[in-house]
Order: structure tokens, then C-alpha cells, then sequence
């Protein structure tokens, strides 16, 4: 399947992500994959009872568009569409969702997870982090690029 | 003009999202409006000398060399932590 | 985390699968990697109607149980949960659900990718398709069985 | 006694889906038992001629040399195809 077979749709937004309404938006498919990233309550040695989500309007859709296609091109899929959410977020709330129809499960698995990855370390969004001493920006993270660089075609 | 705009940490070390600035042939690289910018004093200079940071042009990331011509928009911000 | 603090779930059902409602039955995690497989309406040349699956009560709950615990003891997980689907179901309809919660989104995509390649090859279910030439047995299939051994321990 | 289970096409080729034998010291492994049953002639012997039947002793998946043992349950069943 062509990338222009592909649905391709993202999202950005400030109002809490709905995953069963979001999965219901997806086409049916052989292979359905779905990631839920959640807002943990611990980082590092602190507590987190919330996180603040800044991003470049404009940009970060982009960007996100920009994911999605690439994945969209290397692997069959049917849809692939990513919604993130941005502003205050509360500890135990969805920050984003991403999900990919394929006629086969490799796919599926594979283009999902590159989203993510590639969404860690391109996409324009930051953390701050709100516990009992105050808050901090969140540090990127060695793991992340790492991750994004099992993806680079040779 | 040029449009300027500063996010996250950065944002708050200078104190400022979004600047206009006059467009000046000099001013013709990513690098070289890095250095004017620098040239404001703290906490312009210390917070710009991030090695870490990340510059875009027209929404696009860019690297020191990408050129600047009058009417972009051009973004300094820190490595992304999203999702 | 020991295998011991993740949540092991296993279901073998007639009625149809409520994605929604399995997701929220789901803890609360930093990543959460949901898998859907449904009923594709063609495979290799004939168009399918519905499929009938087979399976052996009892050796089909504990292979599912053996798996999902596989993966709790092999990555750091909060809970993985299986549902698959028996009996006659129509094309677009979900036969298998998987289900995995984990601090991090690495452990998760890997344990629900492994989830599903080794229920491919080792839970005793036999898919029969209807279309309109009559029923077949499905053929166990090549990819299946290597991307299974693509998670064989040294 | 031993319950013996055929899953699948393989239930289908037979037209048998469980039978209770009577377990003798001979039938002492999984390939002892497939022999016994190969010998109740056509269709058995061809069906259970097809070297990609799965056993199962007790639920659990086996090779030709698994005991059996009296009061086991032994499954035969073609490769598996769900999900």
C-alpha cells in the first residue's frame, strides 16, 4: 500500500485525550496498534503531580505530520494518527495517543513504535514538571535518542 | 523583520517568548543572529552559549549555516521532551 | 519489577470483544500498548466471509497464561492481558486482544509484539474461513513461525 | 483408560473428535500411541501420517518419546493458526 493509501491524521490539543473515541476512529484493519503514554508520578527521584506541555504552534504540527508520513511511507499501513495532548496535565492523565492500522501486524507494531520515538526527539514539545519542591524542566534523556537512531536508514 | 521566538527554559532565562527584529544583510545565517542576540548582555549571552540548543527557520529545524532572509521566523528552544 | 507485581490476565470467550471496555480495564501506566486483530475480509485469493475458530479448553487458557507470564517475567511490566475470541466471527470483527501497561514504552511494544508471535505459533487455536467457495482450514504460515523465533533466548 | 483428543482438520479427517482407550504398558510414549492408532487402518493411518501434527500430553506440548501414562490426556492437532 502506497503512502497515499494511508490515512493520516494528527492532532494537538488541550482538552484530555479521549482513547475509546480515538480508537473508534480508527479503520478496521487486520492489525490495530495503540500507544497510550501516561503521565507518571514519579521522574527520577521526584514526585509529579503535574506536568506543564509547551510547544511551537505551527511547528509541532508540522512535525507530527511530518512522523506520520514518514511512517506512512516505510511500512503498510491504512492509518496512522497521532493526537497529543498539550497544557496541564495532572499525574495519571493521557499526554499522548498514537494509532496505526496495517494489514499485518509487523507493520503495525513497527510504525507505531517509530512514532513514538521519532516524537520523543523531533517533536517541538517540553515538559515542566510540578511536584511538592517546585517545578523543573524535564532533561532529554539519552534513552530517547538512542531509540530514535535504531530507526535512521542507511 | 525577523520574527524571533525562545521557548521553554530558554523562554524563561531571558524573559521573553517572541521579539521582532530589523532584518540586517549581516544578519544573513542561524550562527550570525545567534550572535547578535548574544550581543544583548545576560542574559542573552550565557543563555545562547547552550551548546544544546536547538534553532529552527520558517518551522523547519536548521542548523548554524542555514541561511535568514528578511520576513522568517526563527526559533532558539532546548532539546524536546514531548510525549 | 518481578513478574510477580505485574497482572496477568487471560480470556477465551464467545462473545464478541469490546476493545473499550478492555483498555479501561487496563491500570494506569506510563506507556500502555494495546493490540486489536481482526477478521480481514480476503486471504491470499479468497474473499472471507467469517472465520470459525477452534480451540482446546483448557490447553488454550494455559498456553495464553504460560505467554502472557513469559513476557511479565522477560520485561519490567505493570500487567499484560490477552483475550482471544472463539467460535464463528464475522469479517471486521476482533478475534484477538492484547493489552500490555509498563513504566516504559520499550518493554511494553516489545512484550505485546512477543504476546502475539508466540500466540501465532503456540496457542492451540485453528482458524477455519467461510467464503463464498465453501470453508477451509487456514495453513500455518512461514512469517509466523520466524517472526516467533525472533524472540528465542540464546 | 486414556482420553485422546483430535483438534481441527485433523478431528474432521478422522470424524472423531475424543476417544477412550485402554491403556496397555505398550503404549508407553507419545509415538507408541500414534502407532496404535495408525493401525485402526484408512483414514487413521494416512492422517496421522502428516509429520506436522503437534501432540500434547496433558495439556502440555510433547514429542514422540513423552510417557504416557494410564489416565493421561493426549491431543493431536494440526499446526496452529489463531490470533
Amino acid at each position: 500500500m502506497s503512502a497515499g493509501a494511508c490515512r493520516v491524521q494528527i492532532g494537538v490539543q488541550e482538552a484530555p485525550l479521549a482513547p475509546e473515541a480515538l480508537c473508534k476512529s480508527l479503520p478496521v484493519a487486520g492489525a490495530v496498534v495503540t500507544f497510550i503514554g501516561n503521565v507518571r508520578d514519579f521522574n527520577a527521584a521526584a514526585e509529579v503531580a503535574a506536568l506543564q506541555l509547551e510547544y511551537y504552534p505551527g511547528m509541532t504540527q508540522r512535525s507530527l505530520q511530518a512522523i506520520a508520513e514518514e511512517a506512512a511511507a516505510r511500512w503498510s499501513l491504512c492509518a496512522a494518527q497521532v493526537v497529543h495532548r498539550v497544557g496541564r496535565i495532572a499525574a495519571g492523565e493521557a499526554i499522548v495517543w498514537v494509532g496505526v492500522c496495517a494489514a499485518h501486524r509487523g507493520d503495525a507494531f513497527a510504525a507505531c513504535e517509530f512514532i513514538m520515538d521519532a516524537l520523543k526527539t523531533r517533536a517541538p514539545f517540553w515538559k515542566k514538571e510540578y511536584g511538592p519542591a517546585g517545578s523543573t524542566w524535564v532533561e532529554s534523556r539519552a534513552s530517547d535518542i538512542s531509540r530514535a537512531a535504531r530507526w535512521r536508514l542507511p | 523583520m525577523l520574527r524571533v521566538l525562545f521557548f521553554a527554559r530558554l523562554r524563561e532565562q531571558l524573559g521573553c517568548e517572541a521579539l521582532d527584529l530589523k532584518w540586517a544583510p549581516e544578519v544573513n545565517c542561524v550562527a550570525a543572529l545567534r550572535a547578535v542576540l548574544a550581543q544583548r548582555g545576560e542574559p542573552w549571552q550565557q543563555a545562547l552559549a547552550d551548546d544544546n540548543l536547538v534553532a529552527a527557520v520558517n518551522q523547519v529545524v536548521a542548523d548554524a549555516a542555514t541561511p535568514i532572509s528578511s520576513g522568517d521566523e526563527v526559533a532558539f528552544f532546548p532539546p524536546v521532551t514531548g510525549g
